[in-house]
């Protein structure tokens, strides 16, 4: 959290890479260089009746040309003003914020991502492939043409998972996991919160502990920065995390799944 | 101008350099937030302290509303002890007053949590908070003049820091009690905490908050807070600190001019780090062009409250 | 679905065919705003009608706020004997229930614009206005619970008409008064009328409105206004009616899902003219979608409202 | 007001004609067929906070191709977003709303136009053209680049007055029109409240009876089409005159000069 910036960054690019998903290529050399995988920014939208910032994850780091990207879908007015934006106008930014992922853990990862979660995992799988420990990638997504294109983890062995089959194999990303989980594995996670359940459920049943599962979780936020006390999810050691500070990547074992809420997600 | 135009004394030692606060749950303890440019700032007030650690609501926490946003944190904080233990050492290194934001269910509990404050190094000064609306007990006092006398009473006797008592905008006659308090022996009054609202998830059929109703805070209460401020103002005779929705130095002139002798700043905080710095430079700017020599000259009406500065 | 489903039975023969009427004020008396698609609305509420002409406040009148308005029109109003004469007779002629939203300064000013209005053809129900919060009176009956019975005591008296009473959410137990409204024989009840506030021009040193306070309207007051809905419509057991701040169907939505039996639609209309078939049409997909035969249904908790429909 | 309708109206041209004012020409037929001189429409502005739409005056009118114009200054948060609109966008307008001016009465008409007053002004000065009532035309401002460009009032006398001297008079507007004034005069008036104040005790110095003065006024509004009773200024008559429905276009004559309030001017 000290590491953020407050700034104005520029769009350089605003593209659709999948259906339902758009993406805004920012430029920001300050972000960039800090930015870690799994951290995101809180973007000031101008929307007509809104308040507060939007939290989004970071979908891309290049610190070499001092980009960011964020894929995002409309959801609502904030979100429906990010899809108004055209090159050369002006974001205000806050970030990077929060916890990252933890990379230097245990060997064989896996990334599971479901829907728009897949938006933190490019980063990751950049640096897990820099750090050595290419990972699998499972992208899971309703249908073949809202998944992000495989070419976004280069030097990941990626498979998709689709509901109506349409790519790779069809049924949820969880039921791809089954076929691929071993307990010497470290998982990644990101996605709606019955996803997040469902892959707990099966970490126990295939013996991956918790402690070697991250999570990277989303819940409304006020702040952003840890001072409204809004974004909490359960702990398993009772009371409260901050998803904005503490998280939003938590280790599985810190949460307490049976008392998490969906605030988003039936 | 010079930065001493901008000063304010709230009586009983309470001098800030700046009419400009934080308000009570937008700033935590003060050691978050390093965004905003603590230099301008008057003083910092913490979240909502109680006498014992409390976790707060289960979530949903928090919703945004047109221009304004709902909360029901519960005062989760982490106890009167660890404040003053870990926090006010800390504070007491700083050249910026920190004011302790207190609540409780019972009269005993805000005594008996000013009472372990009162001279600790680094507490600057109380905040009474008899009128958070998202915790079972505590906003009782602030409906009714004769328990927010006697609460406002009891911890007087209790200490002897700035007592600054914060009302709750919920109530059908705010001038009343905020006499009652003033008469009780607060030396400062801040107005005002949320508005009791609620919002409905209609697609999962169930309120948005698991605590069904929260507080109502940012631009969309201006109007109403001004309002209460104006009214309080020309009442009673202690200084009010106005909050209430302010988001640019426009707005926070506007509390200046009904009569505030300072002003909080709240949920701006969460979304323009850059506000308390706007505020203190727009309100120089406006001493400057109507050629006031110090804050007394703001208010619009002859202000009741006698001059500390 | 057909529409008999939206219909609702307000009580004493005031039946709507939909939840959706026009708030006093946003609708004149029903002969302007030709935009709005009138075969949709339920009921048009006219603007505050006093026993005598009144010219209204002298502007500046109404001021914007964040997600708000506020509005010190004073009852500006041609008085009751032209409502009889010119303008009922008129609402006779149409398809659509026309409701007379009547205030006054003394309970005998109400009994008495009641009394004309009594078995006037065209005119379909009655508005008491106990919360007008921009006249020197009228605002102190909504304030108390036995002056607010007293008067809506006196006018059920004076009339067979239906009768409405329009809270004032200004006050610090508003389930106390509804429920002394209720008991003194009022047949629905209507929440809210506007929030009192204020605005400061700080460049000119004056208040915005020449009535200095206002009343607060639109998308700000939403979470307030439906607060107290959920509050009132767990204490009494007539018809409420929702109003405050809705703009959209699934604002309209809340309301009807925190216990209303219909909703007001006010300054949304000055913005929107679609909101009104934009509203109607929303409530009957949310029925069609959850299979909701009528809108008994909606409300999350189990309605203490005996059925009309 | 009868003829009010309400459109989505695309930007055709987005351009400056002077300092301090811009103008968007929109696509509109059909208001473009009932807009008359003096009306107004209301402008939805989808900006952060508001809610009302804006009241603005109808700056150019052409049937033939089905479009209109508004002329107009950045001074808050609507005027913003009206100006960051670019071709193609789609404007909410409701109009044309309130009575314009009437353009049957006697000779020698005289236009005078105090700042953004100029607006309403040049569908009036062609309406009086094809009329066979060339008027003469009056505008100041503060200096010469924020005039409205003579030729926007084809066949019309037009004399200008600028408080630096940087064009034609030195002085304001209205010192100019005493030294056109004559009582067979008709004079048409916009402009600031204390402007609109100096022309009412010019035309009593100089015999020009308040029965042969139009003034357009602006107030604030609510509604714009009758129903809120928030944009009244007093009637000569006693009580008070709503400016969106009775005005914006009023005899001079109908308005308590002794009771006005300056809402917007010093
Ligand atoms: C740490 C974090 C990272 C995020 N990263 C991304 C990302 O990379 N890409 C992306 O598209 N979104 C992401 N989100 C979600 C994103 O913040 C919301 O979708 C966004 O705030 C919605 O704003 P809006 O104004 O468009 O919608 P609103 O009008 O605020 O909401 C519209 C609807 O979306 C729902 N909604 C609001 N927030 C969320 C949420 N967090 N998840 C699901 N539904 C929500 C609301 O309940 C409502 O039903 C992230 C959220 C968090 C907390
Ligand atoms: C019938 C009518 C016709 C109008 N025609 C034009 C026109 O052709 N061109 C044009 O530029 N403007 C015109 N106006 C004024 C225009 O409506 C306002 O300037 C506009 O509403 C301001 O919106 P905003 O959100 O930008 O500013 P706001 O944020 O609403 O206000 C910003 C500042 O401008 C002031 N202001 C608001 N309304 C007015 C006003 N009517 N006059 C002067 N100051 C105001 C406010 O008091 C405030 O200080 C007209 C107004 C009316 C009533
Ligand atoms: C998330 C949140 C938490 C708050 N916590 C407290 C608190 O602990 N004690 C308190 O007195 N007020 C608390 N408040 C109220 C604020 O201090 C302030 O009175 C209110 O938000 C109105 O000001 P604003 O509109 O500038 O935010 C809280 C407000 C918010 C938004
Ligand atoms: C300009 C204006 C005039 C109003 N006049 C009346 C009135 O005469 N009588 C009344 O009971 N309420 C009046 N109201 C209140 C509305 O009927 C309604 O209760 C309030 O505006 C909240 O609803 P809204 O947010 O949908 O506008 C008025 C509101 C506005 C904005
Ligand atoms: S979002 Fe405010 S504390 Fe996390
Ligand atoms: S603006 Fe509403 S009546 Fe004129």
């Amino acid at each position: 959290m000290s590491t953020a910036v407050l700034a104005q960054a520029t769009v350089l690019a605003h593209t659709r890479p999948m259906e339902g998903g758009e993406e805004l290529v920012l430029a920001h050399p300050e972000g960039a260089r800090r930015a870690r995988p799994g951290q995101f920014f809180q973007i000031g939208v101008d929307a007509k009746g809104t308040l507060l910032r939007r939290p989004y994850s970071i979908a891309a780091i290049d610190p070499g040309r001092g980009r960011l990207s964020f894929l995002f879908s409309v959801v609502g007015q904030g979100s429906a003003w990010l899809s108004g934006l055209s090159n050369g106008q002006a974001v205000d930014l806050i970030g990077p914020l929060g916890n990252g992922f933890v990379i230097d853990g245990g060997t064989s990862p896996v990334c599971v991502a479901g829907g728009l979660g897949v938006a933190v995992f490019p980063p990751l799988v950049d640096a897990l492939v820099r750090a050595g420990r290419p990972p699998i990638v499972l992208q899971g997504a309703r249908t073949g043409s809202r998944l992000l294109p495989d070419d976004r983890f280069a030097g990941a062995s990626v498979q998709v998972a689709t509901d109506d089959g349409s790519r790779g194999w069809r049924g949820s990303v969880v039921s791809l996991l089954r076929t691929v989980a071993a307990p010497s594995q470290e998982w990644f996670v990101c996605g709606p919160t019955p996803m997040l359940r469902a892959v707990i459920r099966l970490a126990g049943s295939v013996g991956v502990s918790l402690d070697r599962i991250q999570v990277a979780l989303e819940t409304p936020m006020g702040c952003g920065m840890g001072t409204c006390l809004g974004c909490v999810v359960p702990a398993a050691a009772g009371g409260y995390l901050l998803t904005c500070q503490e998280g939003p990547c938590l280790r599985a074992d810190q949460v307490a799944w049976d008392r998490i809420t969906d605030a988003f997600h039936e | 101008m010079s930065e001493r135009t901008l000063s304010v004394d709230l009586g009983r030692g309470l001098r800030l350099r700046t009419p400009v606060l934080v308000a009570s749950g937008t700033f935590a303890y003060g050691f978050d937030a390093p965004l905003i440019d603590r230099a301008r700032l008057g003083a910092i007030v913490t979240k909502g302290t109680t006498l014992r650690a409390r976790d707060g609501n289960p979530p949903t926490r928090i919703a945004e509303t047109p221009s304004g946003m709902l909360n029901a944190i519960g005062l989760q904080n982490p106890g009167v002890a660890v404040v003053r233990r870990e926090y006010a050492p800390r504070w007491a290194q700083w050249d910026l007053p920190v004011i302790v934001n207190v609540a409780g269910d019972r009269v005993d509990d805000y005594v008996e949590v000013a009472r372990r404050l009162d001279g600790v190094p680094g507490v600057a000064g109380l905040e009474l908070n008899i009128s958070c609306p998202n915790v079972a007990a505590g906003l009782q006092f602030g409906l009714d003049a004769r328990l927010a006398a006697e609460v406002t009473g009891a911890v007087r006797r209790a200490t002897a820091l700035h007592l600054m008592v914060k009302l709750t905008p919920n109530v059908t006659n705010l001038a009343a009690i905020a006499s009652a308090i003033a008469d009780a022996g607060a030396d400062s009054l801040s107005a005002v905490n949320t508005f009791v609202g609620m919002a409905i998830d209609v697609r999962r059929r169930r309120p948005v908050l698991a605590n069904v109703t929260g507080g109502l805070s940012g631009p969309a209460i201006r109007p109403l807070a001004l309002r209460a401020v104006w009214e309080v103002a020309a009442t009673v005779r202690i200084p009010v600190i106005g909050i209430g929705g302010i988001a640019s130095a426009s707005d926070a002139l506007e509390f200046l001019l009904a009569g505030a002798a300072a002003v909080q700043l709240g949920t701006v905080n969460y979304v323009n780090p850059r506000a308390v710095a706007e505020v203190v430079e727009g309100i120089e700017q406006y001493a400057a062009d109507h050629g006031f020599a110090d804050l007394s000259a703001f208010p619009l009406r002859p202000s009741v409250v006698p001059s500390h500065a």
